[in-house]
């Protein structure tokens, strides 16, 4: 039998990875896509606590659907700068973003 | 289902597409005009909201409230962007671009703002959010061709979307624990007695999402980049509307539902406050960019804001309300002169206002009022803000907080000062007279009206400063 | 009970069917006129010259975006269109506006060009 | 009349309004403008003393008008917040408008001779009408928060004047040190009147005496102490008490006329006002009674020692002011608000004399340091015998007012028992006579060192000063003719009787300055020059005024701009720094931690997780009560 806790670590571990990801990676469209992981173990806790603390109502599954869609949305939006970066300076490298120093 | 409680989002929402669309028919050679109209359908709209302002009821079940304190903050942001669209015109002429979608984009960032404030639900306040981020996002990043507007942009978009990740898994921890996302179920759920490890980390995160957004040390990193990358107007709008609709936002969800929770996030408030004042007001003063300067004063804006929720009054409560109000002014006069200057000379550097005196006596004397009135000089709002703030939480006891935040706003007077200086008491290294827009002006001059208004009479505000505050604390 | 499933059936054998319906018509019906062009092998089995990362056509990026957004805009058609008996006129009208606006987004990508190839 | 009273402070404010956006462009009408909104206040604070005075209005019961300026009721448990901006005519206000209009006045009809030709001419009118409104609101109001107000308003204003001319990059300079420097003496103030509302729930000067009347405050004496210290700091600030009396001499970089009525006769006296306004909340604590009194002796000697090596006329008579106003702050101390506002009256007169005629002879000669003038008294005969006047009536030679004052102030302190203050007190007017006579002989008797064509400034000048003179020589004696002891008191009426023999000690003292001056300076019998040589050390310590300063500065750089920096580093470098310290660390053990040197954007990154770990660990200690169990 597979409790809420399973689904709970899946999310915190999938967080983390994103995590790491996000602050590891070198390229703009990598960190971008481990930002899209932390939104995804938000989703799994979301639909994980429906399923086991109120699945009378559907909450969760709509607050996942938005997530889902702001998280396109931003994306979109994420992609397009990476793309005005690149025409810019021809790296996509989150580290060469120091132009503006502290 | 009353829509007509939604009129004046329904009206914001219309009027964003409706730009949309005037940019795409719009012939290039009068494109010009969106700015001029966009000013206008703002203040129709800050006339119906101000002319709203009395309705309260709850749309979408409970997931949507308006009272008095949403209609507050709605007139706040109208008023703030108002004001921003209003000296934005000449500059995104300059630019000679986009039109249409500088101030649709602008429009839309209102429309989350407006739902922030009002969201009586997680998911609701969530897509108030990322409608308020994803605007200022493109709007930051508005400049292509120009390094530091396109890098500001990304760093926005990144560390956004991460801050908002993090928020979000505090939000799904808190439904996990209330098991339902409206405050109102949140608050019958959680209560003191019951709160576990998963709830405390969840709260965590969720101050950190907040923190990020209010700019609230150690999460303020962001915004000194931001707010120097970012276009001048975008940079004003950024500062004054997003950081109060956060604000908004987060009071609300404290005091509604999450108030029994207050031993936890209590301390951690003040001390990240504590911290928000003296780091953004000693970082202030080495800086040499005048919007890297206006962003860490932000920031220790922040904290004196912060104060008001700690306090947890109706003094409290009401102080903030009064206090945001004056800073949207003062920080959109002072931005102003910064656009109108930038415009010019393309320089934002604080050496380059040497001699403003001479240049132009308008910017320089707006400027002095707006920086004096964000130090807290008599007999500008500013000073009654900060004297409201500090009474109420000297009233709960935390003196040293508001010897702190005293002796803070001392040091902050001294780097509002060094900018007064270059501009009264040196010499213009050119003499050539800085022209300013009809828009810019205007903002100048009503900013600056208001802050001596509010500073001398501030009583009609405060009291209905204090009614809104009531909301929170009924008698 | 298994009657109710034969429509399912039907449609499973007919769909197996289908694929070689067509490619034995065009087998009869097809110009046969082989050549040495013909013949070769496809492009891609050449070994490729310089870098393999080549920079795609912007172009190609936009449509990405634009498909992402409308695409995962529809998911909030299929709850809406599972319950629509239920919701009503209302949730119909919301529905509308909110295509109208996806619309709208549609109708700048297409005036701003993001849909031609040039 | 009294009824009008609150139209005082409005007056000068309509001119400042009219000035800066009508008349700006023609400077008569801004002179014409600046001067009838003066006058007109001058009358009706004539009025307003006249009928004080006939109607017999006490320091009890005085004549209180207050309309509401912010208003938040208090909800059920909540402590609201009240504030008056009211008019409270007694006395001790009545006295204090008239000094401020009348010396305003003629500090305006004088600017119009010395500020002739300057490029900022009606800025400058402008400048004084602001400052004439917020002086008389500060002296006018009836709480602290307005008086408050008025003060931060008379610190702007100050801060404006000082740096008028601001082509000086050290105008500029002494201007934002005074701003600051008092910036800290408010942060005090604003911190002593909130807790005061705390505490008593008003800012009201006359509900605050009568609760602490009634003993009904229930307030502890410690906190009583705390809240009256914290008060005095804006003094300490405002009327330049040592440590904090810095900004003052730089000050004098002003246009004379502003030295003479903001930092000589009348801002800095706010200090001493509030003082005697606040005093039934001092005299509750005997700990801040003793502070205020040992700092206004400090004040008194060290600035009259400080003058007595100075070159610089304005500088000498900064200093001559510092340690006026430390006199009067120490005699307040000792607890005779009388002798404290008495003094601050007389000297307010000619002091502002004193800078006037200062103003005229810098207007002759252009030039500061009185070895380089001399020979003064037969060119420009008016300014000589009026400074004299002056000089007279600050060493306080009878008859002339400042006998009169400076009795009061050596009587109460010997009445009160303060023996060594006293003596302090009796030395420092010795000083005062030696320092002032000094510079009489050397500038204006002294023989003529360099070719300077002096001649006597126009009457625009000249009358003020006449006037001036007058009242030097009367208002002590009017004064107490007046029966002034028994107008302006604290508890008890005081009837200013002469004690011969203080009177007669200080006389010795002060004719002993003067004698001695004479000596050294007229008849040359010891050569200055080789006493320099004897006390060479004592001079230096002088001369750079035990070097205050330069400690401040260097305080000021290495510890807040030093904590500025630090901070700035660690919001730049710190990140960056652990970043690429621990990349380097571990970049050899292995690739793993490769993101500690990625670009800065993700130290942000780091940053806000790395907090919120830091956190939610805290969260799990006691250290934040151990929310997490």
């Amino acid at each position: 039998m597979i409790t809420l806790e399973y689904y709970l670590i899946l999310a915190a571990a999938l967080f983390c990875i994103g995590l790491f990801g996000a602050v590891a990676k070198k390229n703009a469209v990598a960190v971008l896509m481990s930002i899209e992981l932390m939104l995804n173990s938000v989703n799994i806790n979301l639909v994980a606590f429906n399923r086991f603390l109120a699945p009378s109502q559907l909450v969760g599954h709509v607050f996942a659907i938005f997530v889902i869609v702001v998280a396109a949305a931003e994306v979109a939006v994420g992609l397009a700068i990476v793309i005005s970066i690149y025409r810019d300076r021809f790296s996509t490298e989150v580290d060469n973003l120091d132009w503006l120093k502290w | 289902m009353n829509l007509s409680l939604l009129t004046l989002e329904i009206v914001v929402a219309t009027l964003a597409l409706f730009i949309f669309i005037l940019g795409l028919v719009a012939p290039a050679n009068q494109k010009r005009g969106i700015g001029y109209f966009t000013v206008l359908s703002l203040v129709v709209s800050l006339i119906i909201a101000i002319i709203l302002h009395g309705e309260s009821g709850t749309a979408f079940g409970t997931m949507y409230v308006v009272d008095p304190f949403s209609s507050y903050f709605k007139i706040a942001f109208l008023i703030a962007a108002v004001l921003v669209t209003m000296f934005s015109i000449s500059y995104v002429n300059k630019l000679g671009y986009n039109q249409g979608e500088f101030f649709a984009l602008t429009v839309l960032a209102l429309l989350g703002m407006m739902i922030m404030s009002s969201a009586a639900d997680f998911i609701t306040f969530y897509l108030g959010l990322e409608m308020m981020t994803i605007p200022f996002i493109i709007l930051t990043a508005f400049r292509y061709g120009d390094k530091a507007s396109s890098e500001a942009g990304m760093k926005y978009m990144l560390l956004s979307a991460m801050s908002s990740a993090v928020l979000l898994y505090g939000l799904s921890i808190l439904y996990g624990a209330a098991g339902s996302t409206l405050y109102s179920d949140v608050i019958n759920v959680i209560t003191g007695d019951n709160i576990d490890a998963l709830t405390v980390i969840g709260l965590v995160f969720l101050l950190a999402g907040f923190g990020f957004k209010i700019s609230m040390v150690p999460f303020h990193m962001w915004s000194p980049d931001i707010y120097q990358g970012a276009p001048t107007p975008v940079t004003a709008f950024l500062a004054i509307g997003s950081k109060a609709a956060a604000l908004a936002a987060m009071i609300r969800m404290f005091m509604i539902a999450l108030p029994e929770t207050r031993e936890v996030w209590m301390t951690l408030v003040i001390v990240l406050c504590a911290m928000t004042i003296v780091l953004g007001n000693f970082v202030a003063i080495p800086q040499t960019n005048i919007k890297r300067m206006l962003a860490y004063s932000s920031i220790a804006h922040a904290g004196y804001l912060l104060m008001g929720l700690v306090a947890f009054t109706n003094l409290g409560i009401s102080a903030i309300l009064y206090y945001v109000m004056i800073y949207v002014f003062a920080n959109a006069g002072a931005f102003a002169c910064v656009n109108e200057f930038g415009n010019m000379t393309g320089s934002d550097e604080i050496k380059d206002y040497t001699g403003m005196w001479k240049r132009s006596p308008l910017i320089a004397s707006v400027m002095l009022l707006c920086l004096l009135s964000l130090g807290g000089i008599p007999p500008l709002a500013g000073f009654v803000g900060k004297f409201y703030l500090f009474t109420a939480i000297i009233d709960q006891g935390y003196i040293w907080l508001a010897f702190l935040g005293i002796g803070m706003s001392m040091v902050s007077v001294y780097y509002y000062l060094i900018v007064v200086k270059v501009m009264f008491l040196g010499k213009p290294v050119e003499e050539t007279s800085v022209p300013v827009s009809l828009g810019a002006k205007t903002v100048m001059f009503v900013s600056a009206v208001a802050s001596l208004f509010l500073g001398l009479y501030p009583a009609p505000l405060t009291d209905i400063a204090t009614k809104v505050a009531q909301l929170f604390f009924p008698m | 009970m298994l009657q109710q499933y034969s429509g399912l059936g039907i449609y499973l054998i007919a769909a197996i069917i289908f694929p070689f319906i067509i490619v034995f018509v065009a087998l009869i019906l097809g110009p046969k006129r082989p050549n040495p062009e013909k013949l070769t092998t496809y492009e891609c089995g050449l070994d490729t010259q310089g870098p393999t990362w080549v920079q795609f056509k912007i172009n190609y990026f936009l449509y990405a975006l634009v498909f992402v957004v409308f695409d995962v805009e529809t998911v909030f058609l299929y709850p809406w269109a599972v319950k629509f008996q239920a919701l009503g006129l209302f949730a119909f009208i919301e529905m509308i506006i909110f295509i109208a606006i996806l619309v709208i987004g549609l109708w700048y990508a297409w005036k701003e060009g993001a849909l031609e190839w040039m | 009349m009294l009824e009008l009273a609150w139209l005082i402070p409005i007056f000068p404010l309509i001119a400042y309004t009219l000035i800066i956006f009508l008349t700006k462009k023609s400077k008569s009408i801004s002179v014409a403008v600046a001067l009838a909104g003066i006058v007109a206040s001058l009358v009706i604070s004539i009025g307003v003393l006249v009928e004080t005075i006939q109607k017999g209005i006490t320091m009890a019961e005085p004549f209180e008008v207050a309309v509401k300026w912010l208003r938040l009721s208090a909800i059920d448990k909540y402590t609201g917040l009240n504030i008056d901006m009211g008019i409270l005519i007694d006395p001790l206000s009545a006295v204090m408008m008239f000094v401020v209009t009348s010396i305003a006045t003629l500090v305006i009809i004088y600017s119009v001779g010395y500020m002739h030709g300057d490029p900022g001419f009606s800025r400058y009118f402008a400048y004084m009408s602001l400052f004439a409104f917020s002086m008389l609101l500060l002296v006018i109001a009836n709480n602290f928060f307005e008086m408050f107000f008025g003060w931060e308003l008379v610190g702007l204003c100050s801060y404006l004047l000082i740096g008028f001319w601001f082509e000086k990059p050290s105008a500029a300079k002494a201007a934002n040190k005074a701003f600051i420097t008092n910036r800290w003496g408010d942060f005090g103030f604003m911190l002593g009147i909130i807790l005061l509302y705390i505490n008593f729930g008003t800012f009201n000067f006359g509900e605050i005496s009568r609760i602490i009347g009634d003993g009904a405050s229930g307030v502890g004496a410690a906190i009583l102490t705390l809240i009256s210290l914290l008060i005095f700091a804006g003094p300490m600030a405002k009327s330049a008490q040592f440590p904090l009396h810095v900004w003052l001499p730089d000050a004098m970089e002003g246009p004379t006329p502003v030295s003479s009525i903001l930092h000589a006769a009348t801002m800095v006296a706010a200090g001493v006002y509030l003082l005697a306004r606040g005093f039934v909340l001092f005299n509750e604590s005997t700990e801040t009674l003793l502070f205020i009194a040992y700092i206004g002796g400090i004040t008194a000697f060290i600035a009259a020692s400080f003058a007595l090596v100075q070159r610089d006329i304005k500088r000498i008579l900064a200093y001559s002011t510092l340690s006026q106003l430390g006199y009067m702050v120490m005699v307040i101390g000792v607890g005779s608000i009388t002798a404290g506002m008495f003094h601050l009256t007389t000297h307010a007169f000619f002091k502002c004399m004193l800078f006037l005629g200062a103003g005229s002879v810098i207007h002759a000669v252009h030039t500061q340091d009185i070895f380089e003038m001399g020979g003064l008294s037969k060119k420009m005969p008016i300014t000589t015998w009026t400074f004299i006047i002056g000089a007279l009536a600050l060493a306080g030679i009878f008859p002339l007012s400042g006998f009169w004052s400076k009795d009061e102030i050596l009587l109460a302190t010997h009445q009160a028992g303060f023996t060594g203050l006293y003596w302090l007190a009796t030395l420092v007017a010795g000083m005062t006579a030696f320092y002032m006579f000094r510079l009489i002989f050397i500038a204006f008797f002294g023989e003529k060192r360099t070719d300077h064509h002096a001649h006597e400034s126009s009457p625009w000048m000249t009358v003020p000063l006449i006037i001036l003179a007058f009242f030097a020589v009367f208002s002590g004696w009017g004064l107490v003719k007046m029966g002034y002891g028994s107008m302006v008191f604290f508890g008890h009426p005081h009837h200013g009787e002469i004690n011969l023999g203080i009177a007669l000690i200080s006389t010795v003292f002060a004719l002993g300055g003067i004698v001695l001056a004479w000596l050294i300076y007229y008849r040359k019998i010891v050569d200055t020059d080789l006493m320099k040589q004897r006390f060479r050390p004592i001079y230096n310590l002088l001369w750079n005024k035990l070097y205050i300063d330069e400690i401040y500065e260097w305080l000021f750089d290495k510890v807040m701009l030093g904590v500025a920096w630090l901070c700035n580093q660690c919001d730049r470098k710190v990140v960056d720094g652990i970043a690429d310290g621990l990349g380097d660390t571990v970049r050899h053990t292995g690739g793993w931690m490769r993101f500690m040197q990625t670009g800065s954007l993700q130290n942000y990154a780091l940053v806000i997780f790395g907090a919120i770990v830091i956190i939610v660990l805290l969260m799990a200690t006691p250290v934040l009560g151990g929310v997490i169990r």
